[in-house]
């Protein structure tokens, strides 16, 4: 009885392991996501691997030019760029006409309907609205006139009925005089106003969706955009066809410079999107993401660190991938990794010399070298490369790596050789690379007799000790939600600090009064030499040790054209054009 | 026959009251602030004190207990912290690859250790009986990380016979994922599955029954495949269905390796992100389930224990 | 090589491999069993009868166990070259066994029936339908009630009695030439063992079979055997017919077996030993008759000797089914409301087969289990109503000797200490050199060595160990000691020794005893005064020597008559 | 005058004289012998003690003459990492064994000597614990008292001690019956006597097969943790950790990180599981030669 089981078995399993799977149609993109996906809602837009699928579903009233660098703003469903009130204070925008929510069964006959102003002031409302989860209240908070009093109203609760009258009172600052016209009155003047309306936080989502789906609206996604949502098998892998009723687009013809040599321009004018279906496949673990780039079951992706040296030597492609007809594009993230110090900890905020000493003791090539494979800038302040005010060569004097000083300022911190000094807690999460990097700073501090305990734990544990001051060192990284230099800046303003940006607690009369004036003028020189003193003063205080901007470098497929990602332009996937010739060419090679 | 599983029913419902109770003092009580787990980044106090009251932990303990039970009894375990997602929903996505990889690797590693265990004591105390006892102490001595790790780098990566990982939920096309963590997974329970089955076996060859067959003139093999088989069943079944809820949770290990996006999987995500209403109802699940295989067990001892059967 | 005989063993050697080295349990035996006879093979434990018959049916297991010389010529053939699957075809249709344990004999998953007629289908190549027929009309054979519906059912829904019978039904299932029982009713109450013997009888007429039947009991040999063959230590000391070896002895050892065994129609003051007839090294010594002679002095039943112990309608009920919620449904009444007398300085026999409720009533009075109701008045006080502290008192004047040497020991403390710790319990002795002079004192009261104070029980044989305990309970200096079947579980001969020594101290130390035992004639030379138990009553109680001469209630006289009477059948009548 | 000359052999020394003749069981506890030396040896900073010199030139070496099984990630000599490691298992398997036994025995005793109301309560619970998924729990316990080598050791005694329970339990009960024990309570001894003199030396060499028992799966469960990032702070040395970065490390090739951390522990365990076996054997003969 035993014998014809175990025959049927073992022939039925070897069977399968060799059938391959048919090929999916050409003209589609597939992404390999960095982590499983959780909500398809702009509401929760912090999470990267949302990030990478909400704009192509979900549209914004602005966006960034795909070509040009530095990034500059253009309209996207607005007809032209707000203007502007002399005060700085009132924004007037403009919406296209005939502008149509994508077919979803929620309109009345399936058809999506035009959108209207009514419907940004309605969405912006739900990300302001206390009872949902969201984590885009901070555009907003403290910036458009009368948002905190309705806020508030709303957060005090009480019976159903009391809550949604509370919700659809109207906000002073919020105004939709027509159906076409928006008008946002500031409580103080905010000049990243527009960046902000281009976050994925600010799309246009209609009102049918979410009251039908409620809670669920994050699995049934209906937007503007030049995608449709098709499909999410949990786990697996999310499936969005092209809009058939998108207002339309075109590729840009002109870009930055180089971009013509590059190709870039090859299709410039050309109406958008190209591809027919984006497929985002959920791989949280490096290895087989990689593997399966190399396979051509995805378009593009990252390296690992792991495989980084069989892959690139000094910047460049090895021979054996350009032969499989890879290609490589190269761009800095607009953020700064740090070691946090905890001002308000009894020994680290007072002790300035200690902070000095422990700065100077940590050598930041090696880490670069080991880490990120040499694929880093070396980090001097918060502020991020890329984006205006910026300046590449300036030193921070306590970034230099110099074990004699830094025992010489331990011993002016009154702890000669480490004697004394208790041992400090440098709490980490994450990954094991996280760790390594963890036992990387122990072993730094070891060497002028700082002892360090480790201190690993889940995301959410970290984010709960940092929100209750109670992490005394902390390694982190802050990435730029906006190219505005005082987004990097306000990680350090007394005013955002613990549970908000300014995790360290950094509390600075100088640097407050520096940052609360560069609020009030416009972008422009005079606010870049305001950068620079705050920066200044962040290297006399020594709050962090500021450690690397890292580069990201993307493999992409020989049949990809006109991928040139930009961490702050997420919309990207519509100008990408799959060469179905090339495919059918290269994927029989790999 | 039937008042034996009734009673046995009975006394499960003190246990299913243990469960819950060990539960929720663990994670509610001991478990840390949940509002502030769930509140995410720039929690300001009033919203945590939102939250909480959302959340109905400003309620006292008994009512947030029987909330829980209500939870259990009508399988809505509410919604995750980290993805907001319906949490039954997520259970039950994640039966299907679960089982698919956990469920054949079960019956193989049965049809492999039972007939090899008889063997070994057919031929006990000899040079096979001796060199295969010592490699499967030798296998249960090295850790199950290892196998999973060493399997997927060299059986996928290294002789590429595998795919490294992914998964693919059609029915068909899962099996060129799921191969190769199940033969990982047969050899995880392979060492000890094969040392208490030919203990089990050769302690029955030692019963006077057996005696008395032999004087009957039965051959040894019929003696083992008849005789002893039979009642050896009887500890085997109660073991090997014992073993069948730890199917359901999947390896923690081979999902979270594989990315097969089962149970375990969902388990070791909740606990990289302190998740904890997922871990809190796969605790219950795994709980419950391990009750109801303790009753199949049960009934099965029966069926083949005449002894109880008729008590 | 008589045709007579259908099996001739010729110097049959066999070895067992332990721990200490090799021991050989057989050394070099020769004896024939003739054809459609009953050959008895008798010895005490460790004299390798039950390895020989094993031999025959080569079922010797094979490491530790070898067989390292002689022949077993069975039709010509020696079994001992014979193929393994030539000898299966052997065993069970030739050659079938039974054994001791009837309980574990049978497989518990299948039921009888498919047990049988696996036998017949075996060597027969009968179908199954014709098997199960066959099974049927063996079961009938056997003797077992409405065999239709008793074929369908499994070992564990059947008595020791019945299951030996289907023990039974499955070897001579193929009418086999040779029959080999081991010890087949040793495990079973007297008149159920008298059932089985004469089932066997009956069927060595029908089949003309030849029975090679192990025991250690002398009476069931003389009631079954036609010839004899003793075994001492691995070695034949005598063989021949059954009334020659019983009448007119020769081997030393055989003449202290059969003397030493109590019968019922003696009533000797003391036992011999086999001691008294032969040296440790197997010369014969010259042993006096006057021993024998001896009578005990009956002590009637009389009124004026006081009473120690006075047993008030005691009952002792044990739950049987529990209801749903705990309520029960049916008691099992032990001990069903039993009034009895025990007088200072006497014994009294308690008599009864197994389940009758004896062991319960002597674990009731010394309060080992609590009573359902009545009273035991002890010397004037009922124990029943003492608290704890009262009643550890209480129990240093009464102890008890239990039935396995084994089991009543603790295994990881030294004879010594076993000794001493009554004495600490309670108080007896100022220091503990006093204690080791008092425990030294109380080993050579048993007959054992003294300096052997820091041995371990598992260091000592069976009748060694039971001496400790009388010594363990003497420490306390007791008036009343009940003896829970303490000489069943020993040879013979160390039995006799015991029963001696018991006596001896019984007059030394005006101890009273109550003898529980399932052996009518051990408790007829043991005690003064006998009760009967049968289901959880004293159903009869009368002095020792009237109990035997006119047994009144009808169970008593079926006991006496199973009783085999240690004389050859064809001597008696 | 009584001699004490002839010493009796107590069923411990002929335990012990059996195991010392088992050649298999001498080697193990030799085995098992030198690593609890090592790791004395490396706790008292006698040998390896670069365990923790860094060198991040040498990241990554293969095995060579002078780093025997290679350098890990920072150039730590990887032989002197998994020599260090074996403190920590021996730790966890120590504390966390003896936790779950002792747990186990005072449980298991009180069920099975007194029976009734007590026996109930207590199979309840340990029913109860034992249905809730081990790796779930022993999650739940770390998150609750939070990472570090204590709460390891505190997560898996507390998880691990059922079935020591159960036997234990089974154990008192057969024995509280025995003849021996009902002598001794005719002999007027009182709880406390029949426990402690009588039936806990009887049942004390079942503790002792459990503890070893207890001692493997408590060093297994610590990988398994450390994978799950329970494990120790990191930093300090331990083979799970080890392990669990070679999932990093084995696509670069990098293969001396996993074989020194799974051969030094494969080595202990056997021993263990071996001597485990052995001992078993030597203190209950009966089961011998099966």
């Amino acid at each position: 009885m035993f014998k014809n089981i175990f025959v049927i078995l073992a022939t039925s399993l070897a069977l399968a392991a060799c059938t391959k799977k048919a090929p999916e149609n050409d003209n589609t993109i597939n992404y390999g996501l960095r982590t499983n996906l959780k909500a398809l809602d702009p509401e929760q837009g912090s999470e990267t691997s949302a990030n990478e699928i909400i704009p192509n579903i979900f549209e914004t009233l602005f966006e960034y030019h795909y070509l040009k660098r530095p990034v500059v703003l253009q309209p996207l469903l607005a007809e032209a760029m707000p203007t502007v009130s002399k005060d700085g204070r009132t924004y007037t925008i403009k919406i296209k006409k005939g502008i149509r929510f994508q077919d979803s069964e929620v309109f009345p006959d399936g058809k999506g309907r035009e959108v209207k102003a009514q419907d940004f002031i309605y969405s912006w409302k739900r990300i302001a609205d206390p009872r949902n989860k969201g984590e885009g209240w901070w555009i907003f908070d403290g910036k458009i006139e009368g948002i905190n009093d309705w806020n508030a109203k709303l957060a005090k609760g009480g019976k159903p009925e009391e809550v949604n009258e509370a919700f659809n009172a109207p906000i002073s600052g919020l105004q939709a005089p027509d159906d076409y016209t928006i008008v946002i009155k500031l409580a103080k003047p905010f000049y990243q106003l527009n960046n902000v309306l281009a976050m994925p936080f600010a799309s246009v989502v209609p009102k049918e969706a979410v009251d039908k789906y409620g809670e669920e609206f994050m699995n049934h996604p209906v937007g503007t955009g030049p995608y449709k949502f098709e499909s999410w098998i949990r786990g697996n892998k999310v499936t969005l066809v092209r809009n058939p009723n998108w207002h339309g687009g075109t590729y840009p013809n002109e870009g930055a410079p180089g971009d013509q040599e590059a190709g870039l321009l090859a299709d410039a004018g050309k109406p958008l999107p190209f591809a027919d279906k984006l497929v985002f496949h959920e791989i949280p673990e490096a290895q087989p993401r990689w593997l399966n780039l190399m396979k051509g079951a995805l378009d593009f992706g990252g390296i690992p660190k792991d495989n980084f040296d069989n892959t690139i030597t000094d910047g460049k492609l090895k021979p054996e991938m350009v032969s499989k007809g890879m290609k490589l594009w190269t761009f800095p993230s607009l953020e700064v990794v740090y070691i946090g110090f905890n001002m308000a900890d009894p020994l680290l905020g007072k002790n300035l010399e200690l902070r000095r000493a422990l700065s100077l003791a940590y050598d930041g090539q090696t880490a670069r070298k080991k880490f990120y494979n040499d694929r880093a800038t070396i980090a001097m302040s918060p502020l991020s490369p890329d984006i205006d005010g910026y300046d590449a060569k300036f030193v921070n004097p306590w970034k230099e790596f110099n074990v004699e000083k830094a025992k010489e300022h331990l011993k002016k911190a009154g702890y000669p050789e480490g004697k004394g000094l208790p041992a400090i807690e440098y709490n980490i999460s994450g990954s094991s690379t996280d760790r390594q990097m963890g036992e990387y700073v122990q072993q730094q501090f070891q060497k002028i007799g700082v002892q360090v305990n480790i201190i690993s734990s889940s995301w959410p544990q970290f984010i709960e000790r940092l929100n209750q001051k109670k992490a005394q060192m902390f390694g982190i990284a802050w990435v730029a939600d906006y190219p505005d230099q005082g987004n990097m800046l306000q990680t350090l303003y007394s005013k955002s600090a613990a549970p908000g940006p300014n995790n360290s607690n950094y509390n600075s009369k100088e640097f407050d009064a520096l940052f609360e004036q560069s609020e009030k003028i416009p972008p422009g020189p005079a606010r870049i030499a305001l950068f620079h003193k705050m920066r200044d003063q962040f290297v006399k205080d020594v709050p962090w040790i500021p450690t690397v901007h890292r580069l990201n470098d993307i493999i992409y497929q020989g049949w990809i054209n006109n991928l040139k990602r930009h961490d702050i332009i997420r919309n990207s996937y519509k100008y990408i054009r799959v060469d179905q010739a090339k495919k059918a060419e290269l994927k029989a090679k790999l | 026959m039937w008042r034996y599983v009734a009673r046995r029913m009975l006394y499960m419902i003190p246990i299913l009251f243990g469960i819950t109770l060990v539960t929720f003092l663990l994670f509610n009580v001991a478990g840390g602030d949940p509002a502030a787990q769930a509140a995410g980044r720039y929690a300001t106090p009033e919203r945590l004190a939102q939250i909480r009251e959302q959340m109905g932990l400003d309620k006292p303990l008994l009512e947030q207990y029987l909330h829980m039970v209500k939870q259990l009894a009508t399988f809505d375990f509410g919604r995750s912290w980290s993805s907001r997602q319906e949490i039954s929903g997520l259970i039950w996505a994640g039966i299907g690859p679960s089982l698919s990889v956990t469920f054949p690797a079960f019956v193989l590693s049965l049809l492999i250790t039972i007939p090899f265990s008889l063997l070994l004591a057919a031929k006990r105390n000899t040079a096979i009986d001796k060199g295969t006892m010592v490699t499967c102490l030798g296998l249960i001595s090295i850790s199950s990380v290892v196998y999973v790790l060493a399997g997927q780098y060299f059986l996928a990566y290294k002789l590429g016979w595998f795919p490294v990982s992914g998964w693919d939920p059609s029915w068909d096309g899962r099996w060129q994922y799921a191969t190769l963590p199940i033969l990982i997974m047969v050899s995880l329970s392979l060492g000890a599955d094969i040392l208490f089955f030919r203990t089990v076996f050769v302690e029955e060859m030692f019963q006077d029954y057996v005696r008395t067959a032999r004087s009957k003139g039965l051959s040894n093999a019929k003696i083992l495949l008849k005789h002893v088989l039979k009642n050896g069943m009887v500890p085997i079944i109660t073991a090997v269905v014992l073993q069948i809820p730890f199917l359901i949770t999947g390896s923690l290990l081979i999902e979270s390796f594989f990315g097969i996006p089962g149970l375990g999987g969902l388990i070791y995500q909740a606990i990289q992100e302190a998740d904890f209403p997922v871990i809190k109802a796969m605790v219950l699940i795994g709980a419950i389930s391990y009750m109801v295989f303790q009753l199949i067990s049960d009934v099965l001892y029966a069926l083949v224990d005449p002894k109880i059967r008729l008590s | 090589m008589s045709s007579s005989s259908i099996i001739q063993v010729r110097d049959l050697a066999v070895e067992f491999r332990t721990d200490e080295g090799t021991v050989n349990a057989v050394k070099k035996i020769s004896f024939d069993i003739p054809r459609g006879k009953t050959v008895g093979l008798v010895g005490e434990s460790g004299s390798g009868k039950s390895v020989t018959s094993l031999a025959v049916m080569r079922l010797i297991p094979n490491p530790p166990g070898r067989v390292t010389n002689g022949q077993i010529i069975y039709n010509g053939k020696d079994l001992l070259k014979q193929t393994e699957s030539e000898m299966r075809s052997i065993r069970g249709a030739n050659i079938s066994m039974i054994f001791q344990e009837p309980m574990t004999s049978l497989n518990p998953v299948f039921t009888v029936g498919d047990q049988i007629s696996e036998t017949l289908m075996l060597h027969q190549k009968m179908s199954k339908q014709a098997a199960w027929d066959k099974a049927l009309d063996l079961l009938t054979q056997v003797g077992i009630p409405n065999p239709k519906e008793r074929i369908k059912s499994y070992p564990h829904e059947m008595s020791g009695g019945q299951r030996q019978r289907v023990m039974i039904a499955m070897a001579i299932a193929c009418e086999p030439d040779v029959l080999i029982a081991d010890e087949p009713t040793t495990a079973l109450d007297v008149t159920i063992q008298k059932q089985i013997l004469d089932l066997l009888a009956d069927l060595q007429k029908k089949y003309q079979m030849s029975i090679l039947f192990i025991t250690h009991d002398l009476g069931v040999i003389a009631d079954i055997a036609d010839e004899v063959v003793v075994m001492y230590r691995g070695d034949i000391v005598e063989k021949g017919d059954t009334a020659t070896i019983f009448t007119k002895p020769q081997h030393p050892y055989t003449k202290g077996l059969l003397a030493c065994r109590p019968s019922l129609d003696r009533n000797p003051r003391r036992l011999p030993v086999v001691s008294d007839f032969m040296t440790p090294d197997g010369k014969e010594k010259s042993f006096n008759v006057e021993i024998l002679k001896q009578q005990k002095q009956t002590r009637a039943v009389s009124d004026n000797q006081p009473v120690l112990l006075q047993i008030e309608n005691v009952k002792k009920h044990f739950p049987l089914q529990k209801g749903f919620f705990g309520g029960v449904k049916s008691w099992v009444k032990a001990v069903d409301d039993v009034s009895l007398n025990v007088r200072k300085g006497r014994t009294l026999g308690l008599v009864g087969e197994s389940g009758c409720g004896k062991t319960t009533l002597g674990r009731t009075i010394l309060r080992l289990v609590e009573p359902t109701s009545g009273k035991i008045i002890y010397n004037g006080t009922d124990i029943t109503t003492l608290d704890r502290e009262s009643m550890r008192a209480m129990r240093r004047k009464m102890q008890i000797i239990f039935q396995d040497p084994y089991a009543s020991l603790n295994p990881r403390m030294t004879v010594g200490a076993a000794l001493m710790e009554p004495m600490i319990i309670h108080g007896l002795g100022a220091n503990r050199q006093e204690r080791l002079e008092m425990a030294g004192q109380l080993m050579k009261k048993v007959g054992l060595d003294n300096n052997m104070l820091n041995r371990y029980p598992h260091e000592f044989s069976g009748g060694q160990r039971q001496r400790i305990c009388i010594a363990r309970a003497l420490a306390v200096k007791p008036e009343f000691i009940i003896c829970d079947e303490s000489v069943s579980a020993l040879d013979v001969s160390i039995q006799a020794q015991i029963l001696n020594l018991l006596l001896d101290l019984q007059d030394e130390m005006g101890l009273t005893y109550v003898f529980i035992s399932h052996d009518l004639a051990v408790v007829k030379f043991i005690s003064d005064e006998v009760a009967v138990m049968y289901n959880g009553k004293v159903v009869e109680m009368n002095d020792a020597v009237g109990i035997y001469e006119n047994p009144q209630h009808e169970y008593t006289k079926k006991l006496l008559s199973a009783i085999p009477k240690g004389m050859p059948k064809h001597l008696l009548t | 005058m009584v001699s004490i000359a002839n010493k009796g052999r107590s069923l411990w020394a002929d335990a012990v004289l059996r195991l010392r003749r088992d050649p298999l069981a001498m080697v193990c506890f030799t085995i098992i012998a030198l690593y609890l030396l090592m790791s004395l040896l490396c706790a008292t900073g006698v040998i390896f003690t670069d365990y923790n010199v860094t060198d991040n030139a040498q990241a990554y070496q293969p095995p060579s003459a002078e780093h025997w099984m290679g350098t890990d990630l920072f150039g730590r000599d990887v032989m002197a990492r998994a020599a260090h490691g074996t403190i920590t298992s021996l730790i966890v398997g120590f504390f966390g064994a003896a936790l779950a036994v002792a747990i186990g025995t005072i449980l298991g005793a009180l069920a099975g000597y007194f029976g009734g109301k007590i026996d109930d309560l207590i199979v309840w619970l340990y029913t109860t614990v034992d249905t809730i998924p081990y790796i779930l729990l022993v999650v739940a316990f770390s998150f609750v008292m939070g990472p570090g080598l204590n709460t390891l050791c505190l997560a898996i005694g507390l998880t691990s001690w059922i079935r020591f329970c159960r036997v234990i339990r089974s154990e008192f009960m057969k024995h509280r019956e025995r003849e021996y024990v009902q002598g001794a309570t005719a002999l007027g001894a009182g709880h406390l006597r029949r426990i402690f003199i009588h039936i806990l030396p009887n049942t004390f060499h079942l503790v002792l097969i459990n503890f070893s028992l207890g001692f493997v799966t408590a060093i297994k469960s610590e990988v398994i943790l450390s994978y799950l990032g329970m494990g120790v702070a990191p930093g300090t040395p331990s083979w799970g950790m080890m392990i669990s970065d070679a999932k990093l490390e084995l696509f670069r090739e990098v293969w001396w990180g996993l074989a020194a951390a799974t051969l030094f522990m494969f080595f202990l365990v056997l021993a263990f599981t071996l001597f485990n076996d052995a001992l078993r054997d030597a203190l209950d003969p009966k089961l011998k030669n099966r």
